[in-house]
Parts: C-alpha cells; structure tokens; sequence
C-alpha cells in the first residue's frame, strides 16, 4: 500500500500502462517537460522519452483527430485536454469522428483512445476552468464515460479506460486531485469500467453522486447519520453506460433518491437518472426523485461559486425534503 | 507587397507533362524524372483506368436516377487527379479520402460495388479501410486530415517508409481543421501527403469564397513546401505525388499538392449547378478534359488503335454491368444491425435496447420490409441538394 | 391567408425580417445564388444584395464566430448550418462564446444572433445529415433552443427569433420542410416563443412532441381516437426554455405522459421533460412517463432508418403501454 | 525549396527604430516615416506608460501572492508590444484581446481596479467593453480573432473607417480558429490587425512546438501581409501597427504583424518557469528589456534627468497605491447574481431556479460570508499552474 493523492495514482497508473504496452502514448498541451498544469503526467516523459510523451501544438481539434489517425495505425493514445472548458474546439472530432468510426467502419476500426479531462468547480479559478461538461458525451453514442472520485479508482480506471477498445472519456475531478487514499500499486480493480459501487451503506435513502460530489455524498451521509437518518450512497463511477442495476437495487431498499452533480440540472446527467428510475421503480419510489446541482447559467466567478456549487447543506437540504414525503 | 516581411515571390505556373494538344510530352526540370519508367504500357494502362474510372460516375449516376442509390458525388472532370495520384502509391500506404475519390478507392483494390453501398444506404462504409489501406468516405468536410496526420505520426514512430496521404478539396481548405492538420504535421515531420482536389467549386462557392490566393499559397505559411499541378494531367499529377511520396519516405516530412482541376458535373445528384455556374464556364473545362488531353497523346504515339480503344470499352461496359449486378443486389442490413458495432466492448445500454427492439419486432431479416413508411419525408424530401 | 411550405415560410419570415430591420443578415454556406440547398433562402440574395445575405467560406466555427462579432457591432445576423451533423465544428463559439458573452459582460454585450439548422431523419440521407443534436444546447445555458413544426409556426417564430436580443438556436425539422399549410403573412404570432402549444386536445393521456415528431404524434392521436382514446397533444416549440407549466396542466389532467423524438432517450429532451414531470406530478401520474425516442447508437444508414425513428406505431405502444398501467 | 510552386525568399529583419544600444534611430525605408511625428514629448509619455504597465504587473503579482488576486497572468516584457500598439489605435477602434493586453486595457481606458476583479474571481470581465472599445479577456485561446473579423466586416458595412484589432499569443495562432480568421479577413476584406505576441512561449510549450517557420509567414499563405517587429521596441511597434491600421482604414485589408518578445515571468503566478527553461536564456532576454531599450534612448536625447524619472516614479506609485486600494476593497458581488445577465429577456427556467435560491439562502448581501467553504478544495488546489 502506498498513500498517494488522487492526482498521483493517476500519475502511476499512467506509468504502469506506458510500462506495460508499449503502444499507449500521452500526448497535449503541456504534459512534457512541465508534466501537465497539475503535474498529473509529471515525469513520465523523463521516463519513457519524447516519443512516447509528448507535447503537442496548443489545438484541441488536432489532439484528438492526431491521436485518431495514431490509433488507427495501431497506437493507444492518452490526450490530455487542459481543463473542462476547453474541450469543446474538439467537440467535432470526438462526437462525429471517435465516437462513430467504429460504427461508420461496420466494427473493422477499433478507436482505443482516453481522453483526460480534469473537470468540474471549487478551485477559486478564472471562466472556462470549473466546468462539467459530462452530459455532453454521455449523452453521444459510441462513447465511454467515467468519472473517478477517489485515488484507488482513479489508478485502477485510468488503466481500464486505457486498456478498452473503446474511446473513454476520463473525467478528473480536479478538485479532489489532493485528496489522499492508499493504493495498492500491485491489485487488481475489483469492479469493472461499467459499474458503480455502494460507498455508504444505508436504509433510508439512497444518494447518487460521481466524481467531486462523491466526498461531498458521503460528509451529508455522516451528517445525516448523526441525525438518525441511514443514506446509501452510490459512486456512479460510469456515466454511459449507468449502471441502473446498481442504483435500482438500492432504491428498491430506500425508496427515495437523491441525485447529485455540479453540472446544471437542466438535462444533465440527474435527468436520465430521475428518468429511468422514477420509470423503474414507480411503485417502489416513496417520493419524487430530487436533484441537486448546478444552476442553469454559466459557472458563476469564483467569489461566488460556492453558491452555485452543490454543497453539504444543500445535500442534507434534499434528504430532508425527501423524508419529508410521506 | 512585399516589405519587411515574407515576400512571395509568385508561384510557377501549374506543372504540367502532358502537352494539350498532343505532340511530345512537355519537359520539366524536376518531374519528368519521376515518371522516366511511364512507357506506352502504363499511359495505355492509366488510360484504362481515367475510362473506368468515368464509368463508375455515369453508372452510379444512373442508378441514382433510377432510385438504386440516394445520393451521388460524381467525380466527373477530377478523374485524372485522382487516378495519377492513387497510382503513385504503395499497397502499405494509407489513404485518407474525403467522399469523392471514387477512383482512388477503385485503384485501391476497393470492389466499386462496395463504393455505391454507402451512397444506396445500405452501410456508412463499404469496405474495410485495413483491407486497401483507405479509410471509407469522410463525409464531415475536414475531419480526415488530422487523421492523416495522426496516422503518419505512428507511421515515424514505426520507423517505417510508409506514407500517408489524404485527399480534400478547395472548400475544406477553409475549415480550421485544415489548419491544424497542416501545423501538426510541420511540426511532427510527419510523412503526409495533402491532396488538395481544387474543383473550382465547394457546392455553389466559388473557390473565390474560400481564398483570394492560390490555395497552393497556403502550405508555405506552415512551412510546407507545396506544389499546383494541372489536375487534368495524369502525368504531372503521377509525378508530382511521387516526388511529394518521395519527400515524405525519405524523412523530409509533409508536401502539398494543389491539383487545379474541375468538377464537370453537379456536387451531388441533388444538386442544381445552373443555379450558380454558366454553361459557357463549364464548356471551358470540357475543352481540358483530362481523358481527351491522355487521348491525344496516345493518338500522338499511335497507340490509340481501334484494338485498344474496343479493349477499353469492353472493360469499362463489363465493368458497369457488374457494378450494376452487384449494386441491385446488395443485401440490405438487419434491422438489429443498428444496435451493432456502435461499441466494441459490451455496453448495458445497447443491450437493453436491442433486447426492447427485438421484444417489439421480434427478429427481422435483413432487408426487411419497410415499415413506417408513411412517417419518412414525402418524395420530395430529397429533392434539396446535399 | 397563403398556402406554404414550411421551408418556404421560413423563407417568408426571413423575407420579412430583412425587409423590416436593415440589421438582419442571412450568412452561411450557399445561402446566396442557390438559395441554401434546401431553398430556405431562396432568391433572398437577389431581393436584398451581397451585403445582407451572403456566402461564407466553408467553416462552421468561423460562421458564428464572425456571426458574433457582427452582433458586437450591432447587428442581427442569421447563420445557417447546413445540416445538424456538420454544427460540431462550430460548438466552441457557441458554447463558451455565444452563450456566455452577456452573462460574461455582466449584461454589457447582447448578442442577438439566430442560428438555423435544418435536423433530424427520414429523408434517407448519408450519415452527418439526420442528426438531432439539440439537447448539447438545451443543456447550455446561454442559448434559447427552439424548433417549428408547422409553417404557420416557422413563419412567426424565425421572426421571433431574430427580434429576440438573446441568441436563438432554431430548429427545422427538415423532412418536414414540404408540408403544407395556410400562414397569414400580416398575422402576428398569438404565443411567445417560449410558449407551447396543446395541438389536439384529449383527456386520457398527454403526447409531448417537438418539431419533426408533431405530425407523428397527432397522427398516433387521431389513430388512438379511432380507438378510444382520448390523447392531448403537445407541441413543446421551446425547447430551452421547456414550458413547463402547459405540460404540467395537461398532466394534471390526463395523469399520463409519453414523449417523443428522434434524439436518443438517453439523455434527451424526454430525460428532463420525464425527471421533472415525476417530481412535479408526482401524486397525478397515473403511469410512469414513457419516452419513446431514438437509440443510443449512431444514427444509422437509410435502409433502415425507419426502424431508427420512433413512428405513429411505437408512439401508440408507448400510448397501450402507459394505458396499460392501472 | 521552391520548385514549381511558392518561393519564399526569407523574412526580412524584424523591424526594429529604437538602438539597442541608445544613440539615433535606426532608419526604415518604409516605417521611420510612421513615427515622424514622434518627439521628446511622445517619446516620455511612452515610456511613462512602460513604467505604469510594469507596475500595474508588479503590485498585481504582489497582491495575488497577499492572497487579494485569484491569479494574475504578468506581462513583463512585453510593455512595449502592448503600448506600441495600443497607442496607434484610435478611440472609435475596437480591440479583441486575450487574457495578458493589461497595458492595452490600460490605454483603451480602463481603470486598472477593473482590470483586477477578474483576477480576483469578482467577475468574468471588469469593464463595459463599449465604453473603451475593448473586449474584456477571452480565455479560450483562439476564440476572439474570429470575432474581430466579424467586426470588422460590421464596420465595412457601416462604410467606417474604423478598425478592428486583435491580439494573442504564439500558442493561439495553432487553433484551428485563428485559420479561419485569416481566412475569413482575407475573403472579406475586412479591416483588421491580427496583432500577434510571440513571447516565445504557451506556458511551457516553446514556440518551436507550434511552427517550424516564423510565425509572421503564416499570413502570406492566406494572401495576407505580414509584418515581423522588434516587440520590445515600442516605437516600432508603434509604426508598424500605424501603418497596418492605415492599410485598414484605406479598405486594404487585414494585416498580420508578429510581435517578437518574451514572456519574462511565469505563465500565470500559478506557472513553475524553472521546469521548462534555463534562467540563461532569461538573463539573455533581460538584456533587451523594453523600458531599458527606450531609456536608452531617452538617456542619449537628455531626457532622462531625474525630474522626469522621479515623476515618472511617481505616478507608478501612485497608480499602484490606487490600484491596491482599489482592488482591496472591491464590492464582491451578491450571491444571487447568478442568475442575473444569464439572458437578456425573461427565462422562466432561471427564474425558477432564483426563486428556490433565495427561499433557499434568503436574499444575502453582496459579499455575504463564505458558506460550505469546507466544500471547496484543499488550498493546495491552486498550486497546479493555470
Ligand atoms: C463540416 C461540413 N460542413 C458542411 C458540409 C456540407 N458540404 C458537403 S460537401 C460541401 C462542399 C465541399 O467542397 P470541397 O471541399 O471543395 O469538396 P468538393 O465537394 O468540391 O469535392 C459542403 C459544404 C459538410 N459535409 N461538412
Ligand atoms: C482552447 C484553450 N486551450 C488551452 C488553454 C489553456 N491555456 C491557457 S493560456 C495557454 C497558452 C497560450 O499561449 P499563447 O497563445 O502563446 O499566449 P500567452 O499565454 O503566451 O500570452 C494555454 C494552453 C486555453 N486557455 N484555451
Ligand atoms: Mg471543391
Ligand atoms: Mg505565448
């Protein structure tokens, strides 16, 4: 076991899968000698050369639609795009090219490409730098999506993403980048891509979160806790596919959900939950589904933004108001 | 203007080997080398394929007429561009076309009965880019030569000779993606080749629209050597991709090829061209026909034999009849085949849906009868041209 | 009263639009001498000269981006994308520039730009030109997202849209664009462009449609009605923002919800139309919300399209099905 | 090689009028007679406001190391890029900068204090942008040379001879926008300076990453001319930039002019330099400091007495003294303005949302008390560069 801070298991589990298969490659803005703006890739091009890590011209679009054409002669490339905000130069060649080329080419070209986003708010940053453009790509198909929310998972998915013939979009949530857990170095994930995991058992009500709302899932659960009330919190982990299974097991126990994300609400990744659920467990939901996010306006400026951020309170807010529905 | 700053000194005019009006093949000082081993077999033979090549366009231009196929790009006028190119490449090169280079694909090895699969319906592809090296039509306009690019990065890092090469027109010169590709590829000295197809025309632009400076122009703001070529010789243009080939193997990184050429026919089967061209424009181009202008250098040398001419209209006829064949009997997909191939690892959500639709259904075969059809667009829905 | 197609409507309405505000500009690729490749523009160039409608080089992003600084400097520009599929280029200027100027500027900035893409299916095209990508906007906050799905409503509200001092994402449902219907040229529009419509009234269950999927589902009404039942029809019209309100009254009524459009379920519209209906209606619905709704799969090739689209039979067993729920 | 196609014959110098060394100025053949009308009197001004820029720079580092700046990007170095050419603009002009023009922002008129609150994360902006004709930053790298084109094309419709300039770094000019733009300006015509700062870096990528070729020579590729200049020379800025302005003014276009400069400090203050490059090549650039160049100058003119160099001092330190002021008691703004400025017209989605605000939080004070701060990330969270 090895106590590392969320950005540095993804840090080794970059180094392990540059270690492991000489086909993966990082590549984007800064990720060289700087070793990335929070040094998530720090080293790694010390280690395993300039061909291998790589810093590339300051463009989205050509990061992704170079690391295409790397992947289609054979190549696994890890892009790193620099913040949330600026993934969307290369919208076009992640929504009409990597996500459909492998349904275009009738399956004969497999795209195994990671893109890296350290994503989402709370870092007291300039615009464009705490956005949660998740909803965006899970809602394209072809696409992976997932989110990690603590070191294990970020070191144990950044491997599974890199390792699946499939474009995943790996989203950071940066503001957790220094939050530390041990890490067994050597284990093996012991769930798959896909799947969400039970953070916090509990009875009452269950809480849906991912990625910087995770942490903020299970504090309101504790709070909760100490004032007798039993959350079950869930880590979504994959955004597409969900893992409704998962979700719908715990609601059938608590009755009543709550989700939380920092995007907007307005069709953001609580809608397809509140969705699919309240179709799922109509009989079985005690009270309507609540969701707890961003608002629907740009990310305010930072002396503001914990107002906008969904927070403990606001958390506790919704569990209340979910009990209180009889 | 030129002061303290870059100066362009003007661009040579466009290279040019075969003489318009027959006669002996125009010297070069730099291309004629690359295409010193061309004898009377191999222009006979690039003869063959322009013919062909233009009986691929009318036949899927028929069929499109007769409701066989939705939509056509013909190709009509460009054919020489793109079979002096095609024929400059190695088998383990890889191509990266936009959805026009219906000779390339042929040259490649393509089956032309797999070409028309996409422009019936019946698939997005065709065929397997791994089988020919070419990757199927891009239909997004620019979105393949950062692909190249990206391809020729890991062709360096292979330490291989290989190439890439990518092909587009005037119009897509102005999508930022472009750009990119071109700065990419300066900077990584990746081995690219970028096949510029300027047909005067982006649908109904002018290539006016696009740029007011020989598009050619461009590659040297990226510190790229380029290269215009007469688009209607399929010499020159064989020669110049060569050299451009060449570069690219021996380490010397990316070159551009500005093929100045034209698109004879509409853009697209629903396209109306005399909403923004005239007759007389386009009568000017027929006189530079790329066929004729080979044709009269094959009569020059008397090769143009009644034996030959019967031979390359037997071939290109068979050829149609079995494009023809092949197209009316294209089996269509399964219905469930949407839920296919979208991801290549197992995904939940794909297979609740598949098993909703198969619950709905039940398993349709392939091809099966339309449903719903009242709910498509009226006829006319495809009367706008795309 | 005139008798016009909806894509000649539009046209009248841009007519009418340039002729009344000498600020409004048609720009995009073949908007000119073809009149756009589905004639929406048709002989507007001849009637208004090269300065107000005009082609542009062929460049999505650089379409808006250009759009917005002509806003800046006071005008009201009009961009067409030519098809749904070929917007992503462009999603950057709109997404964190188009969106987020006035908020940006603290309200200094308007940016009245209106940006018409034809989209959706059936018209059994090659991929990229059967897209419905308007959930990536309705999630933007910043942008208004609309779509027509009649004549009489493509004339009013590309009015509306261009006089609206927000930008306005405006779409046309293009299999659609030969319908016909009679359209007061002198009318004025009697709902805001915020407003939806009840299309057909019913009392047994509500059918929320937009654009393309209107006449599918007035037409699964009237079949249901030949079956007895009773089914009200929505046409939703705005799609950010979504009128809540008139869906929640229709409801209250009818205690069942189905909705319908071509864009993926997951995700889509139909996600936050049926999230936020549960949690309003959630003692009034009799069944839960059903979405009836494209697959999470690229759209595919034209032959089978039709087994892509949702079509008067899905909706009605959508409709049996929510019926079926006692 | 040049070959059947562009010759580029090379870039001349950079344009360069201040010495190095002091002593007269360097004559230009074209550009000496943009700055004739600049005497003693100018020449002051300009380097009082070098020494202004500066300090706004250093009392804006200072403040966010004392924890009143979120972040802060310096600009020293490139005083003198930045005054050269804000002061060949006229008031009516409009001007599209990036995140770094605070000198510039400073000549257009904006109160330094305004300058700030974006830093300090008061506001996405500062400033109302048409009351000085300037943009407020755009962060997305790339994003505002297309609107400045479409400015422009605005001011030719108004048949204003107006202008419209951009500004951005070496790292832009490799988005695929800043492409577009050119191309864009060229097709139109429109009246435009593409002012182009290359200092060398973005954040850690050396320019070498972008281009292979001075960055200048990409306009030629787009029929655009361009100019290279000393950008640590201000009067030569301040000519070159006067002599595009005047091409644009005269309908003769877009001009591209490429600063050549250095970034002297960090990226932003979150930025570690010492990872990317040798304090060598600093000290070498510290040598051609701007302020120092003009002094030089201005010591061999007799200008440099200490009255002038104490009242230049002077106002810097007041300048900075109000700047401080200002910024420490900047009015942070009220919760609920969220939702303010989100649209123009009336929403019913945001007003929702504000109405379960306030019943939520009750109506707070601009500047209420933190609340969940235990909800924001660990202090450490800044330490990554931006
Ligand atoms: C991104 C994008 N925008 C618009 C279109 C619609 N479109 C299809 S072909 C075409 C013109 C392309 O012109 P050019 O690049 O010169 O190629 P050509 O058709 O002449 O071969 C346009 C605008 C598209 N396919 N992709
Ligand atoms: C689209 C986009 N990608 C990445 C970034 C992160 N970023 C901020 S500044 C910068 C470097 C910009 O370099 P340059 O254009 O030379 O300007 P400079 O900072 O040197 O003034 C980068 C990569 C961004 N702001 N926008
Ligand atoms: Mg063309
Ligand atoms: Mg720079």
């Amino acid at each position: 076991m090895t106590t590392l801070s969320l950005a540095k298991a993804i840090n080794a589990g970059l180094r392990r899968s540059l270690g492991s298969d000489d086909r993966v490659m990082l590549m984007g803005e800064d990720v060289g000698a700087l070793g990335g703006v929070f040094r998530v890739t720090d080293k790694l091009q010390a280690e395993f050369g300039r061909e291998r890590v790589f810093d590339t011209p300051l463009a989205e679009s050509g990061i992704i639609g170079t690391a295409i054409g790397l992947a289609m002669r054979g190549y696994r490339p890890v892009c790193e795009i620099q913040f949330d905000g600026f993934i969307y130069p290369a919208f076009d060649q992640i929504v009409s090219q990597l996500a459909k080329i492998h349904k275009r080419t009738d399956g004969a070209v497999t795209v195994p490409l990671t893109i890296r986003v350290p994503y989402g708010g709370g870092i007291g940053a300039v615009e464009h730098h705490s956005e949660s453009p998740e909803a965006y790509f899970a809602h394209t198909a072809g696409l992976r999506v997932v989110s990690c929310s603590s070191a294990v998972d970020a070191y144990g998915m950044i491997q599974q993403a890199i390792a699946s013939d499939d474009p995943v979009m790996f989203f950071e949530p940066k503001r957790r980048y220094w939050d530390k857990q041990d890490v067994d170095l050597d284990g093996i994930p012991t769930l798959g891509l896909d799947d969400a995991r039970v953070v916090t058992e509990g009875t009452d009500l269950t809480v849906v979160a991912y990625g910087p709302m995770v942490a903020t899932a299970v504090a309101a659960a504790r709070e909760a806790a100490t004032e007798g009330t039993s959350v079950e919190v869930i880590d979504l982990r994959s955004l597409s596919p969900i893992d409704f299974d998962t979700i719908e097991r715990s609601v059938a126990k608590t009755g009543r959900l709550v989700v939380v994300h920092e995007a907007p609400v307005f069709l953001g990744l609580g809608a397809e939950i509140a969705a699919r659920i309240s179709e799922r467990c109509f009989w079985m939901l005690e009270s309507p589904v609540i969701r707890v996010g961003g608002y629907s306006t740009p990310y305010p400026p930072s002396k503001v933004e914990q107002y906008y951020l969904p927070d403990i309170d606001r958390v506790l807010d919704a569990i209340d108001r979910s009990l209180a529905v009889q | 203007m030129s002061i303290a700053s870059i100066e362009i000194t003007g661009h040579a005019e466009a290279v040019a080997l075969l003489p318009t009006t027959g006669g002996d093949l125009i010297p070069h000082p730099i291309f004629s080398t690359y295409v010193s081993d061309v004898g009377d077999i191999e222009l006979v033979q690039m003869y063959t394929d322009l013919v062909v090549a233009r009986r691929i366009d009318t036949e899927a231009t028929a069929l499109q007429r007769q409701g066989e196929l939705g939509l056509w790009a013909p190709m009509q006028g460009q054919e020489a561009a793109q079979v002096g190119s095609a024929r400059a490449l190695r088998a383990s090169d890889f191509v990266f076309g936009s959805y026009r280079e219906h000779a390339v694909a042929y040259l490649r090895g393509v089956d032309p009965t797999m070409i028309l699969k996409l422009w019936r319906g019946s698939t997005h592809s065709g065929w397997n880019p791994y089988e020919v090296n070419m990757t199927t039509p891009a239909i997004v306009v620019g979105s393949q030569m950062l692909q190249a690019v990206g391809y020729g990065m890991g062709i360096l890092r292979d330490r291989s000779d290989d190439i890439a090469i990518t092909y587009f027109g005037d119009g897509a010169t102005s999508q930022g993606d472009f750009s990119e590709a071109l700065g990419f590829a300066a900077s990584f000295a990746a081995p690219v080749v970028f096949f510029c197809q300027n047909n005067q025309f982006a649908i109904s632009a002018s290539v006016a629209v696009q740029t007011t400076v020989p598009i050619v122009q461009r590659a040297a703001g990226f510190g790229i050597e380029g290269v215009q070529v007469d688009g209607n010789d399929v010499l020159a243009v064989l020669a110049v991709t060569r050299y451009a080939a060449e570069r690219a193997r021996n380490g010397d990184g990316p070159t551009f090829i500005e093929a100045v050429t034209y698109r004879m026919g509409p853009h697209t089967t629903s396209d109306d061209p005399t909403r923004y061209r005239d007759a007389e424009e386009v009568a000017r181009w027929k006189e530079r026909d790329p066929i004729d202008r080979l044709l009269r250098t094959l009569e020059h040398r008397g090769l143009a034999t009644p034996q030959m001419l019967a031979d390359t209209e037997a071939t290109a006829r068979d050829f149609a009849a079995s494009l023809r064949a092949g197209c009316i009997g294209t089996v269509e997909p399964a219905p469930e085949s949407i839920f296919q191939n979208v991801y290549a690892e197992p995904h939940s959500l794909i297979d609740e849906e598949r098993a909703e639709f198969v619950a709905y259904h039940g398993i349709l075969e392939p091809g099966s009868p339309e449903i719903g059809s009242r709910e498509i667009g009226s006829p006319e829905t495809t009367a706008g041209a795309r």
